[in-house]
């Protein structure tokens, strides 16, 4: 298995924007400036996100690159999954949970006034940790999303078509009618990406997408991403670091660190270009956690 | 046991103007459980307030469940005695020849209406009949007009309100119209009739009652006590002398004195003759056995009995029932004597 | 880009603004969020009007005197009181509570702990849940024609036998329920160290389920001592307090309410009223100690 | 074994059973299968003595017990056809209100209420389901119906003129004792049941399904149709079918409103009766065959219990297979 | 954190059982003679498990050897817990589970007839993966054991013992009356520990007792494990392979292999000295785990 190395082929007309620039306001964590990377597509400034009066993960800054894969990675209870779910305001659903610092989407605030959170998750998919179809048909499960947000066209069409880019098609092409749950484990995770697909957004987050999978699930499923990465922007969370390594473009280590008052924070270590982050960590902490000295 | 009874009697019944009666009453003791006919308990549990002060060592209670269950309770031996108001046929419960029949008190059966700007209504027997039968189905019919010279009765819908349960109320009204509207009324007498469709039923006499109360154009039959107790109207009946008489005790007792009386104490004083009788009278009685094999059981049903038929008689028209008339008291005093 | 054919059309300028969502889906959701919160005013209105009509009928009812002083024998009579039947639904119902308890209990072990997805157990559990299903007035019949007809006698047993036998099906579920709470590792752990099953289920399963068990079955007892079928039927009536179970008629709360409301007479009416605060305030404590047995001590989640 | 100091006797013998112990998880476990057993012979007894009861009506009548509508016991005949329909037509009018009351309750309770009002909302619920039936039963005879019969009537001189279901809404029973007055009361007694069951169904859809749909630009309604309820379908089944159970069941409560009536009618204004009630009120003034077919009543309603609860299972079954798939 | 050295100092006077021995019969599998070793305590020949007519692990044939540290590792899935369970036949409680093959325990049949499982729980005690203190007070949890088997001896005296023994004394000594679970996670684990042990056994199982800790937590246990190694004889399954690296004297690798009638089957590839399995392997399956190219 090799690790692909960012793709050149996907730098855009857009910018580049020197992620090293004293104005980025990241701080104290190394950040890497790779040599060809995707325009940010979001980008995260000095956020902390609090569940109620707890402060889970505090001052992260990273961007997501368009059309690369960003990996998350660190111990369980870092703030890996909380970072991830504010990107597309899933957070709001945890009541309490309240986010500061600055995060946006192409620019725009995603915590504007004005930003319906509908919106930002129609534009922001996500695939969960477990694979959750519903307890529908296969056909169903794809064409749910297109139906509430009333997207035009042939609904056939289109499910074969979202089928065709999460790599299932063919497996159940004869089945569509059949239960969601009714697939093995692989297939249902692959079903859960058709349908984040099928409502076309811009960006996929994936919270530990293969941590219930065996390997061959998983196999496919990293095919898979490199695949979609040539058309979405992509943030995953693993606590594998052999699968950040193998996938990812960009890694961001978190730990979590006890402050004066004993409270655990989460805190982004170092965020850099995959490759480097592996082989020629900045940070101490980073380094003790890919040798396996913690964790 | 009853230790010590004579010298409770002096003290307890010291107040008492009967002292002879009140020693014998002062030796009853224990426990006394009867049910039955709901048509008489608000005069039974007045004896039994008043029985109390004489007999103060005996506990009795009367549940007023209704006739049927009374009897089907005396079959189960399920009480001491019964209180019922129609006699006991086969399947009742109790065993013929088991049982005697003690008279008690009699009383009117009124018929009780609620409508509204109506407070005096007169129904002749055939009426009466087409009304419970619903052939009748509003207040300003004709026949109902007819009964009622100079009175404007509202288009409001007659509601019939009738005993839901099996009642010896239910079975003297209806043997009451069968006896007397015999052309009209179709559905037969007994504790339960066949009942059309669109009457409603309620639970004893003050569950008739109620329902009446509540109901802007209900009728049913109440026995007398519970229609003034709870602030009826009731009607005026035409009797077989062609008068309208309103329920009363003396309409009852004028029927008592025309009443025949068989050989077992019943008697039927339903649609007696006399221009003052009140035509619809039910007669009520009370079912002892024939022998107990606790004989303080039998003192005890004894003396309570007893008392109903002589000092208790005077407290039935304080609650609005009749007494017996001398002859049939006489008669039912007798009866006791039988009881081993 | 890439490949722009394939890329979604609106990423360049994503409208994340509320106005993007449709009309036809934004007035769906609002009318649907409206209606289901509509839906506990529908409830809470009846429960309004019930708790003010019992409030302000039962509590100008209600003192000592009321829940002492022996029951008029006249529905008509004004004054006495409720007593004998306040006595009546605590013994009765707490005898039915002492019949169906241990059983309901030991035969929930027998269902979790043993007999599990086995063919009886699942009949047995099929049972129980046709049981729970029957009408109250089934058992009161049942009841009747057994032991009330066998005994030739009404009385409080016999309705604290139709109550046990009410309660008994649901006391069985519930604490099922309870005991499949229990985390397998509990009594992996003990049998572990070495104990005997019984032993397991009596000192670690049984306790690490008593809070649930004992509001499942505070909830039974609260449910048993608002039937009121089954006693109408079997305890006959009395008023008088009568504290033996076994011997002579009885009556309770339940009772009092049902014959009392369908009088005409005021007193009555107002014996009803008074009786069914008592009822309620009876009912509800049991249902509040449930409560505060349920949170207090439930088994901690881990 | 040098260091085992604390292992007490040699391991050889130590490890065949000693003593009483294996008869002591025995006997216990003989005692709680007896009280297991006893439910199945409880419901046994149940069935056996009540039709036993019943049998000689059931001989009398036959299938006409349950087809016949005619119910003059002085003429030996009992068909209980008008209270079954009685009792089909005031479950049929609780579940009406009460199935969309206590879904939106429990909607309410588990995805839109803000967690301060989630408390004081389930005690509501609790209080409601505290109250017993018979006291909404006293409720409902002295207060609810007297009130009711100029609503009826306003409603039949809107609705009554339209043809078919104009017959539905007929004339309103001067005493406001009818079968919609039993429905309502009964729809009040089961909301709380339905709610709890429906509360605890809904709160067993996995997070990660509604974290789905949502993130699939779903709104809060759309989330609750795509992901809670599909669900929560056998779930919901159980609560409604309980109770129906329940408002089948209810004796005391309907027999105070209700109003006694024997008949087949439309008219949900109308008064009625319904099989519990029939038998409270009748049968301690019965005796014979009129008795037996009181319980004959009994059974038929435990029956019917039944046979609902078995329909209900399979359809549930057979949703969830197609929904779930034959994996799951 | 230093991996240890299988302990010299614990060679008892028993005569060394050399594994590699032609009788042995452990086939295929590659089992590595180490220079020195405590006797076999346990032993397992050719045990298969099934569950019902489900064979999840196939012909196991390896020793637990006294005063050792034995670990299991191994992909999801393999069988490692099922064959643990069957150490201490925790696995009758599963209905239709079976063990075919031998264990034998102190020579003894482990499944024999007249051999009864109580007795056998109470000399090999079970740790397990979450931390399950029973929702008792600190010192009913310890004493639990010791009541229910009748232990004679001043309980309390038994139970600072336990606790002392499970390096958790010193922090619950003044709150033995607290419930158990109002401990942190890695007191509670230790607390198991202490329960465990409080019953005197032989052998201590465990099963992942590690995976819901945290790092400092983990560690803790780790050393303890070490200071029980004097004492017992341990064996423990674990995902992590840097624990088993750290803690075991043995190391035993399972894998999943599916068979011809496309049925997965747990497998032991690889019995030997723990040092020489991680840094010499002799199954190419081995080398593939342990270098992350799968799992
Ligand atoms: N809904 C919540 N309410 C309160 N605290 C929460 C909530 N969700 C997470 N936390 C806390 O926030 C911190 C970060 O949790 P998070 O789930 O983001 O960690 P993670 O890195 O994803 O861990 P894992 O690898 O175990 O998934 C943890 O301390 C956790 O306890
Ligand atoms: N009680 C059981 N009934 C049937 N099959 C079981 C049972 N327990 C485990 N299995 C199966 O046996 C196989 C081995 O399971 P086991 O739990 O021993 O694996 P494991 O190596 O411990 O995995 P993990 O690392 O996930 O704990 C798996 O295929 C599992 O599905
Ligand atoms: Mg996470
Ligand atoms: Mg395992
Ligand atoms: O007196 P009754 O209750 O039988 O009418």
């Amino acid at each position: 298995m090799t690790r692909p190395n960012p793709k050149v082929d996907t730098v855009t007309d857009r910018p580049s924007v020197s992620i090293n620039a004293p104005t980025s306001g990241w701080g104290a964590v190394s950040v890497d400036s790779p040599q060809a990377a995707g325009a940010p597509v979001m980008d995260l400034r000095d956020v902390s996100v609090f569940y109620g009066n707890y402060e889970a993960v505090r001052g992260t800054s990273m961007p997501i690159r368009q059309n690369q894969i960003t990996a998350m990675i660190g111990p369980s209870g870092c703030g890996k999954s909380t970072i991830l779910r504010s990107l597309n305001r899933m957070n709001d659903l945890v009541p309490g949970a309240r986010v500061a610092g600055k995060i946006t989407y192409h620019g725009q605030d995603l915590y504007a006034k004005d930003v319906d959170p509908i919106q930002v998750r129609r534009r922001i998919g996500m695939v969960f940790q477990k694979p959750n179809p519903f307890p529908k048909s296969i056909f169903d499960n794809v064409a749910y999303g297109l139906k509430i947000n009333g997207i035009k066209g042939n609904l056939h069409d289109q499910v074969e078509e979202a089928l065709t880019g999460a790599a299932l098609w063919d497996e159940v092409k004869d089945k569509l009618k059949t239960s969601g749950l009714a697939l093995s484990g692989g297939q249902q995770q692959r079903l859960c990406i058709a349908r984040t697909i099928a409502v076309r957004p811009d960006v996929i987050l994936m919270d530990e997408p293969c941590s219930a999978l065996d390997p061959i699930a998983t196999g496919k499923i990293e095919d898979l991403m490199h695949e979609l990465a040539k058309t979405y922007t992509i943030v995953i969370v693993t606590h594998n670091m052999q699968q950040a390594a193998r996938v990812s473009h960009y890694t961001s280590f978190f730990t979590a660190e006890v402050d004066e008052k004993q409270v655990r924070h989460g805190r982004l270590v170092e965020f850099s270009e995959t490759g480097k982050l592996f082989t020629n960590p900045t940070d101490k902490r980073t380094e003790d956690y890919i040798t396996g000295r913690f964790g | 046991g009853c230790g010590g009874g004579d010298d409770d009697s002096d003290t307890g019944t010291g107040g008492t103007d009967a002292s002879a009666g009140a020693s014998e009453y002062a030796n009853l003791s224990g426990d006394l459980k009867a049910s039955g006919a709901s048509f008489p308990d608000a005069y039974y549990q007045e004896v039994i307030t008043e029985f109390k002060g004489v007999a103060p060592n005996l506990t009795v209670n009367y549940n007023a469940v209704g006739s049927g269950q009374g009897k089907k309770d005396f079959g189960a031996n399920l009480n001491d005695f019964a209180g019922s108001d129609s006699t006991v046929k086969d399947g009742d419960g109790p065993t013929a020849g088991s049982f005697l029949y003690v008279p008690t008190v009699a009383a009117p059966i009124t018929v009780s209406f609620n409508i509204s700007g109506v407070d005096k209504l007169q129904l002749s027997p055939d009426t009466l009949a087409k009304i419970f039968q619903t052939d009748i189905k509003t207040w300003n019919d004709a026949a109902i007009a007819a009964d009622n010279p100079g009175v404007t009765l509202p288009a409001t819908n007659i509601t019939v309100v009738h005993r839901a349960e099996g009642s010896g109320t239910t079975n003297n009204f209806t043997k009451y119209l069968v006896a007397a509207a015999p052309d009209t009324w179709k559905l037969k007498s007994g504790d339960v009739v066949d009942w059309p469709a669109s009457t409603q039923g309620a639970e004893k006499n003050s569950g008739v009652a109620q329902l009446i109360k509540q109901t802007d154009g209900g009728i049913g039959y109440v026995d007398f006590s519970d229609a003034r107790a709870s602030g009826l109207k009731f009607a005026a009946i035409k009797n077989k002398d062609g008068q309208f008489v309103e329920a009363s005790i003396e309409g009852t007792t004028a029927a008592l004195q025309g009443a025949e009386i068989a050989e077992d104490l019943t008697f039927n004083p339903l649609n007696a003759a006399g221009a003052t009788t009140y035509p619809i009278t039910a007669p009520t009685y009370i079912l002892v056995r024939t022998t107990y094999t606790d004989a303080a059981k039998k003192d005890a049903v004894k003396g309570f009995v007893r008392y109903i038929l002589t000092e208790g008689q005077t407290l039935a028209p304080e609650v609005d029932f009749a007494p017996l008339p001398d002859e049939l008291k006489t008669k039912a005093l007798a009866q006791l004597d039988k009881i081993q | 880009m890439a490949d722009p054919v394939t890329r979604p059309p609106a990423s360049d300028a994503p409208n994340l603004t509320r106005g993007a969502l449709s009309l036809r889906r934004r007035i769906a959701n609002r009318l649907a969020l409206v209606l289901i919160t509509l839906a506990l005013v529908v409830a809470v209105v009846p429960l309004g009007l019930v708790v003010w009509s019992v409030l302000s009928r039962g509590g100008s009812v209600i003192s000592w005197e009321f829940l002492t002083a022996d029951i008029p024998n006249s529905f008509r009579r004004a004054g006495g009181g409720v007593g004998p039947a306040v006595i009546g639904t605590l013994i009765i119902t707490g005898m039915a509570a002492l019949m169906a308890i241990p059983l309901g209990v030991l035969g929930a072990i027998y269902l979790n702990e043993y007999g599990k997805q086995k063919p009886l157990a699942r009949m047995i559990r099929m049972m129980a849940d046709i049981m729970t299903g029957v009408p109250s007035i089934v058992m009161g019949l049942f009841i009747y024609s057994t032991w009330v007809l066998l005994f030739e006698s009404r009385s409080g047993f016999a309705g604290a036998l139709a109550l046990a036998c009410l309660m008994l099906p649901v006391i069985i579920r519930s604490t099922e329920e309870m005991l499949r709470l229990v985390p397998d590792e509990l009594r992996q752990a003990s049998l572990a160290l070495g104990a005997r099953k019984w032993r397991t289920t009596v000192t670690v399963v049984l306790p690490a389920a008593i809070s649930g068990i004992t509001s499942g079955v505070l909830l039974a007892i609260a449910r048993a001592a608002g039937e009121t079928a089954p006693i109408v039927f079997v305890v006959g009536i009395t008023s008088a307090t009568n504290w033996n179970l076994f011997e002579g008629e009885n009556t309770a709360l339940p009772a009092q309410i049902f014959r009392n409301a369908s009088q005409v007479f005021e007193p009555a009416q107002e014996r009803a009223w008074g009786s069914a605060l008592t009822l309620i305030v009876i009912v509800l404590v049991f249902t509040i100690v449930a409560r505060i047995i349920a949170n207090r001590f439930a088994i901690k989640e881990r | 074994m040098t260091t085992q100091t604390q292992t007490g006797p040699d391991p050889k013998t130590a490890l065949s059973s000693r003593g009483g112990g294996p008869r002591a998880d025995r006997s216990f476990q003989v005692l709680t299968l007896a009280a297991g057993l006893l439910v199945l012979a409880v419901l046994a007894l149940i069935l056996i003595t009540t039709t036993r009861e019943a049998w000689p009506a059931f001989s009398e009548m036959g299938l006409r017990f349950i087809t016949e509508n005619r119910w003059d016991p002085p003429s030996e005949i009992f068909g209980g056809l008008a209270f079954i329909y009685g009792t089909a037509i005031v479950s049929l009018i609780a579940l009406i209100f009460a199935v969309p009351v206590s879904i939106g309750i429990a909607l309410f309770l588990t995805e839109l209420a803000p967690r301060r009002l989630r408390g004081p909302a389930v005690t509501v619920i609790d209080l409601l389901a505290a109250v017993p039936s018979v006291v909404f039963g006293l409720w409902g005879v002295l207060v609810v119906a007297p009130k009711l019969v100029p609503v009826y009537r306003w409603f039949h001189d809107v609705f009554g003129g339209i043809p078919l279901i104009g017959r539905v809404f007929g004339d309103p029973v001067g005493s406001g004792r009818s079968f919609m007055t039993a429905g309502l009361i009964l729809a009040i007694m089961i909301i709380p049941i339905i709610t709890s069951i429906a509360r605890e169904v809904f709160d067993t859809v996995p997070r990660a399904d509604k974290d789905a749909a949502l993130a699939l630009g779903a709104t809060r309604w759309e989330m609750i149709t795509g992901a809670v309820f599909p669900h929560s379908f056998g779930g919901l089944v159980g609560a409604v079918i309980l109770g129906l159970g329940r408002a089948m069941g209810e004796t005391i409560a309907v027999a105070l409103v209700i109003g006694s009536s024997t008949q087949i009618t439309a008219n949900i204004f109308a008064s009625g009766n319904a099989m519990p009630s029939v038998i409270v009120s009748q049968i301690g003034e019965s005796n014979g065959t009129f008795t037996a077919a009181l319980v004959g009543l009994g059974v038929v309603l435990f029956i019917m219990t039944v046979l609902i609860n078995t329909a209900a299972q399979a359809i549930v079954r057979r949703a969830e297979i197609r929904m779930k798939g034959s994996a799951a």
